[in-house]
């Protein structure tokens, strides 16, 4: 037995954070050797958000996540596997293949959807709160977002919504500073996005989104606001994202930040628990993680393609 | 010259001989690996480029003001699908500005956007919404399939005052066509006969062309004459090629990649059932995406367009009077 | 309070009022008498619109929306073609295709109409836009209602304004106090969060300020002071002008609950009736300018009368103009949905 | 259950109120719902089921109508109402991006049971940004429905199915139509969604219509009858799905076909009928298909020349004539 081992929810988190960035890191390997195809879009150095906020929910809690949803779909419970299988287009995917990266679904894990329209997720997110309060549950939705969002219509429309009908939702931008490719400057003049929220007069918190214990607290009080009647919140989590826009941008520095171990919110994670204890189980963690989602990649592809049977099944439940 | 170098020369085009013409909007070549060439232009031009927030409500709308106070926008939608996003714009305003006035003002924009399968797009991002915008009067749509047609449709649309749809598709970029060095504008609603043929016509644009073109080579091959008539524009439409072809050939197959239900196909094959019916010697046959949002997995992908393979065996059924 | 202008200048502006006022009653009464269709009237916001809108010079664009009538008048359209246009005739400013919706006058400054809530926003913020790229000194003005802030063309265009430091100005006519729908205690409206409306620009570093949309001097201010920013290149403003819903405009077909206006109201206390009392003595904008151009000394009741002796005529002759004007011919249905190509 | 005749708005008031009623997951979402609506369509009902279930919203149509959207998806059934159909174009990502596809998205996990109701059509001057008819646009997105009653029967049927169904449901409503009267019965049952209706029967001409220009094919079939004339006439009912069963049968039996809306006839929901048919009966046609519809034009906001915009009884008589002088 380690003496210094890892608390339990310690090791789980740090576990789910390898996780989500060897899967991402997979997916870039698989992508650029052509076994996924579509538009990828990967949220290295993004972990710390999934885990803090999905952490302090509950199973019957909803998320709503965008075109960068893997992290997400993770961090709420989503079986990586059955995701590798979705990306390449597999009948064993959570869709069958018939959504992709982008629309992934995993609706028994609570995590209902993703979308591929910048802000579409936003709307989702208020309805499913709007569900909950009408029909006397306790769930929360989660809408998680990047920066771009923020200058939609579509944003604007749902702060409103969301803070006249005060509904159990919590909004969480993840700004990593690059709305698509460009910089977050070139899209709007507003520095601190959480200004928006103020406007509508939603609670709001501008935090480093790299830490996950203060993104865990950030995410804990907003989501007992939303639960205890309180109405909406938003969460602004300052991160950074260590790949382009999307996998094969031949412009691939465009849109990203070189990799830096003071930003990076594993090796923080991990530096913060050295703090207290000199442990080396962290590296076991990775190589563990590291073999299981290498495991999950090869079953995935090796799994059939869809029975093209399906290809118009599930259009409409019924004519 | 490579379809993708035409789209650049034609935006470098209209930004030389024009100086109203500003560009708004970066992804005229999509995400394609030829969008370095875009960020060529641009650097070139600085002061007559706007690059956007991602809000295409209020930047498509900004256009359509820009081009009443003197401008003449072509406006960036990037994925056809980014569109529905400005709807109500193009289709509530810009169509119906120029009407609602009585004449008084007009709104001469460019609106482009990247349709169709694309690989891996999936239901969002996939989208041909060329046949909803034809239903909404007061839009001309052009559909270039080649680079010559696209840089003469260009200068047209630009020179045009109505707001002017430019639909393109990525897998066009990496065609490569004849490009003569003196291109004059080509006046809409001119359609081309892309290849001459007797026993059937194929009615097909944009990318769609192409593979027409490469499945009447095919099809040529086992002696069916295929005439492949390309309408360039949509709005306005040269009903008229379509119906001689059709007189000569007395078979129709439309290729779309629009969606079957009201699709541009339904439109095509209306027409020549109402005006020549009795020039037909078989049924009309169409071939469009079908009715299920495009998947994202690739074989069923492949599945649901219009592929070569489908349009040889559907030319041939036309052809047999199957 | 009197804007700083001379008594020719204001009594102008009086007249505008009193034509924009006129015009709509008469247009009330209409309807009564014919089927004319659904129509918006800016009774009660003529302070606002028409000193604002009477800065304006040449070659400004303004975009406004289906509550359009003052406005046009604010900038010179005559009630002829207006009415003509309402009534469907040829002679209409846009030959009978936009309707009172849709009114527009290009030579007056009004290119398109737009009555699709918030619909006017975006290509507003376009015009200025040209404008900026085309080194013009113009300005574009965005007339809306406070309802058009709860639409996200509003946001995705404050943003590009404000990015592009752009020569637009937002006049924002908030006429939702006392209006049907709110609810007690409710401002700025049951349907907006955000409890001042300013906070939507100021968000995006607009310069912002609300006044109050009946006193003419704080218009008049204010307004002038953005349109200078903005042909100085100094980006766009945003103004909130508070107004009282007219009684006669809180239910969905306009009214005349007030009956016509008395212009004697505003020097005789004693003919206000009980019902409407507030609106008559405090709310109605046009009463309270008579009543300050006349303690001011500009003008005196009699010409008050004449003027609206004058105006009133103006205004008859033009609805007799238009129902005398034929209606387009029915293939003109056709026409205009495409400019012509050169060549 | 007792037949009523009521006005085809007093139908759609009736259900709404009675779908409330057995279903407590119904909520009804819009602009000034709880006021009425501009038409009074929801009249009352904000009194009886309150704030919770009968929602004013903001002037916000995309977010409002991805609200819907989610909360359907987490086992609401909303309804939306949607002022002018013409709006519909501010929320056209949440309807063509979202609604429409998550089911087959997330191949079947995720359902969208809602029902937005669009009012439109041309008629009382409203202009080119009130009254224009987007049936086409509807049926050329996979995984919408889409039904228009032109009868107060139907009004009151097809909302019941729409809001009953499991998928997103069009429901379009004709201003035209609202003040018409028609039997009903409160609290009937649904009527199948993609079922067209043969209103008049006849032998000599087919005739298709759908929304108002059922009425106005109608009456044209009357005179019709006069010259001796025999129209059989089907209410389409459906858009999406389209009954090709019931219109194939009629075009094998009459040899001809005229199809009417109001929509502009290029790339309108005629498109699709003709075609359809020229594929599936190709070898019955006597004479040449007639499309009746709008010209390609905006709605001009003259009520003069507004009736001559729509197809009127006329055109619809012409267009019967030219299929049979034909031949």
């Amino acid at each position: 037995m380690v003496v210094a081992a890892l608390a339990q929810s310690d090791a789980e988190d740090l576990e789910l954070m390898w996780r989500i960035r060897a899967f991402e890191e997979k997916a870039s390997e698989l992508f650029a050797r052509g076994k996924i195809s579509g538009l990828l879009h990967l949220a290295i150095g993004q972990e710390a958000t999934a885990v803090g906020v999905c952490g302090a929910l509950n199973p019957l809690d909803t998320v709503f996540s965008g075109h960068r949803p893997h992290a997400h779909a993770i961090a709420k419970g989503a079986e990586i596997g059955k995701l590798f299988a979705e990306l390449a287009g597999r009948g064993t995917g959570y869709c069958g293949g018939k959504g992709g990266s982008m629309h992934l679904a995993v609706p028994e894990v609570g995590f209902v959807t993703a979308t591929g329209v910048v802000a579409g997720n936003i709307p989702l997110a208020l309805g499913a709160a709007l569900s909950s309060s009408i029909r006397g549950k306790q769930e929360v939705s989660v809408a998680f977002f990047g920066d771009g969002a923020v200058q939609t219509g579509l944003f604007h429309e749902c702060l409103n919504l969301a803070s006249l009908w005060k509904l159990p939702v919590v909004l969480i931008c993840e700004n990593n500073g690059f709305a698509e490719f460009s910089p977050l400057s070139a899209h709007t003049v507003v520095r601190r996005l959480a200004d928006h929220a103020d406007t509508y007069g939603i609670p709001s918190e501008t935090i480093d989104g790299n830490d996950l214990a203060l993104v865990r607290a950030a995410a804990v009080t907003a989501v007992d606001r939303a639960r205890g009647g309180g109405g909406p919140s938003f969460l602004e989590c300052l991160t950074h994202r260590f790949r382009g826009h999307y996998e094969g941008d031949p412009t691939l520095k465009r849109g990203s930040h070189a990799r830096d171990e003071e930003k990076d919110p594993i090796s923080r994670f991990v530096r913060s628990l050295q703090g207290h204890a000199g442990s080396t189980e962290p590296e076991e963690i990775e190589a563990r993680i590291r073999v299981e989602v290498d495991e999950a990649a090869d079953e995935a592809l090796t799994a059939p393609w869809p029975d093209r049977e399906n290809l118009a099944t599930n259009v409409v439940a019924s004519w | 010259m490579l379809y993708a170098e035409a789209v650049v020369e034609a935006l470098r085009r209209s930004i030389e001989d024009d100086e109203r013409v500003h560009l708004m909007g970066q992804y005229f070549l999509g995400l394609t690996p030829h969008r370095t060439m875009v960020g060529d232009l641009y650097q070139q031009h600085p002061d007559r480029v706007y690059f956007p927030p991602i809000a295409e409500l209020g930047y498509v709308g900004a256009g359509i003001g820009a081009a009443i106070a003197g401008l003449r926008p072509i406006v960036d939608c990037a994925t056809a699908s980014f569109t529905f996003q400005a709807f109500a714009q193009i289709l509530n305003e810009a169509a119906n500005i120029h009407y609602m006035s009585g004449g008084q003002t007009s709104v001469p924009m460019v609106i482009h956007y990247n349709h169709g399968v694309r690989g891996g797009g999936a239901a969002q991002h996939s989208h041909s919404p060329q046949a909803m915008m034809w239903n909404t009067p007061g839009l001309e749509i052009i559909t270039p399939s080649h680079p010559a047609d696209l840089i003469g449709l260009v200068q047209t649309a630009v020179a045009s005052n109505n707001p002017t749809i430019w639909v393109d598709h990525v897998r066009l970029f990496d065609t490569e066509g004849e490009v003569p060095d003196d291109i004059d504008p080509i006046p809409f609603g001119q359609a081309s006969i892309r290849r001459e043929g007797s026993d059937l016509t194929v009615f097909a644009s944009s990318w769609m062309v192409c593979r027409s073109l490469e499945a009447a080579e095919l099809l040529a091959a086992e002696g069916i004459s295929v005439e492949v008539v390309d309408p360039r524009t949509l709005v306005p439409l040269d009903e008229e090629a379509i119906l001689q072809s059709v007189a000569k050939t007395g078979h129709l197959l439309v290729v779309d990649e629009c969606h079957l239900r009201c699709g541009v196909s339904s439109e095509i094959t209306a027409i020549v059932a109402e005006h020549a019916h009795g020039d037909l010697r078989a049924p009309v046959r169409r071939l469009a995406t079908l009715d299920v949002p495009v998947p994202f997995s690739a074989p069923m992908e492949e599945f649901v367009e219009p592929t070569v393979d489908k349009i040889v065996e559907a030319a041939r059924s036309v052809v047999e009077g199957r | 309070m009197l804007p700083d202008l001379g008594a020719e200048v204001l009594v102008a502006l009086l007249e505008r009022m009193l034509v924009a006022r006129r015009f709509e009653e008469q247009l009330i009464d209409l309807a009564q008498e014919r089927d004319i269709g659904h129509f918006h009237v800016y009774v009660g916001q003529e302070t606002t619109g028409i000193p604002a809108l009477a800065l304006l010079e040449g070659g400004d664009l303004s975009f406004t929306n289906h509550r359009n009538h003052g406005h046009l008048i604010a900038r010179g359209a005559e009630p002829g073609p207006m009415y003509a246009e309402i009534l469907g005739r040829v002679t209409g400013y846009c030959r009978g295709k936009g309707g009172t919706l849709h009114l527009a006058s290009a030579k007056h400054g009004f290119p398109t109409t737009s009555s699709a809530t918030g619909g006017c926003i975006p290509p507003a913020v376009g015009a200025a836009l040209g404008f900026q790229r085309l080194g013009s000194d113009r300005v574009s003005v965005c007339l809306m209602g406070d309802g058009a802030l709860e639409e996200g063309a509003w946001h995705e265009s404050a943003n590009i304004a404000a990015m592009e430091q752009l020569p637009v100005v937002f006049l924002c006519e908030n006429n939702s106090l006392e209006a049907l729908g709110q609810r007690a205690g409710e401002y700025p409206s049951s349907t907006m969060a955000a409890s001042d409306l300013t906070d939507l620009a100021s968000v995006f570093g607009i310069e912002s300020v609300a006044i109050d949309g009946l006193d003419t001097r704080s218009v008049h201010q204010t307004m002038t002071k953005a349109v200078q920013r903005a042909r100085a290149g100094d980006g766009p403003t945003f103004i909130e002008a508070r107004t009282v819903r007219w009684p006669g405009n809180r239910p969905i077909w306009p009214e005349l609950a007030t009956g016509k206006t008395n212009l004697s109201m505003a020097w005789d206390n004693s003919i206000i009736p009980e019902e409407h009392k507030k609106w008559h003595q405090e709310q109605d904008g046009v009463l309270r300018f008579v009543r300050e151009l006349m303690s001011g000394g500009q003008i005196s009741k009699e010409v008050v009368l004449e003027l609206d002796r004058e105006t009133s005529a103006r205004v008859r002759e033009g609805l007799v103009f238009a129902l005398d004007s034929p209606y387009p011919s029915p293939e003109e249905a056709l026409e205009h949905v495409f400019a012509p190509h050169q060549g | 259950m007792v037949t009523e005749t009521v006005r085809y708005i007093d139908a759609i008031s009736s259900v709404l109120r009675h779908e409330l009623d057995r279903d407590p997951d119904v909520l009804i979402l819009g602009e000034d719902v709880s006021y009425g609506g501009p038409f009074g369509a929801t009249a009352g009902l904000s009194e009886s089921f309150g704030p919770r279930r009968v929602i004013d919203t903001p002037i916000s149509e995309g977010a409002v109508m991805g609200l819907a959207v989610g909360a359907a998806l987490s086992g609401c059934r909303p309804v939306v109402e949607v002022m002018f159909a013409d709006f519909v174009t501010l929320a056209m990502d949440q309807l063509v991006n979202h609604a429409a596809k998550f089911r087959y998205m997330t191949d079947g996990k995720l359902s969208v049971p809602m029902t937005i109701r669009v009012q439109g059509g041309v008629g009382g001057g409203y202009g080119a940004q009130h009254s224009q008819s987007l049936e086409s646009w509807f049926l050329h997105v996979p995984g919408l429905k889409v039904v228009a009653p032109s009868s107060v029967a139907d009004a009151g049927g097809l909302l019941a199915a729409a809001i009953r169904d499991d998928d997103p449901v069009i429901y379009l409503e004709h201003r035209g139509l609202y003040w018409s009267k028609g039997s009903f019965v409160p609290g009937g049952s649904p009527t199948r969604i993609g079922a067209a209706a043969v209103v008049r029967p006849g032998s000599d001409v087919t005739v298709v219509a759908v929304s108002r220009m059922v009425n106005i094919a109608l009456t044209a079939s009357e005179k019709l009858a006069t010259e001796g004339i025999d129209v059989e006439l089907v209410d389409l009912r459906s858009v999406a799905p389209i009954d090709w069963e019931t219109i194939e049968d009629s075009v094998r039996r009459t040899r001809r076909l005229v199809v009417v809306h109001e929509a502009a006839v290029t790339g309108g929901l005629g498109a699709e009928l003709v075609a359809g048919l020229s594929a599936r009966a190709f070898e019955v046609f006597a004479t040449s298909a007639v499309r009746v519809g709008a010209p390609f034009a905006p709605v001009p906001a003259s009520p003069f020349l507004e009736q001559f915009y729509a197809p009127s009884v006329d055109d619809v008589v012409v267009a019967v004539h030219k299929t049979l002088d034909d031949r």
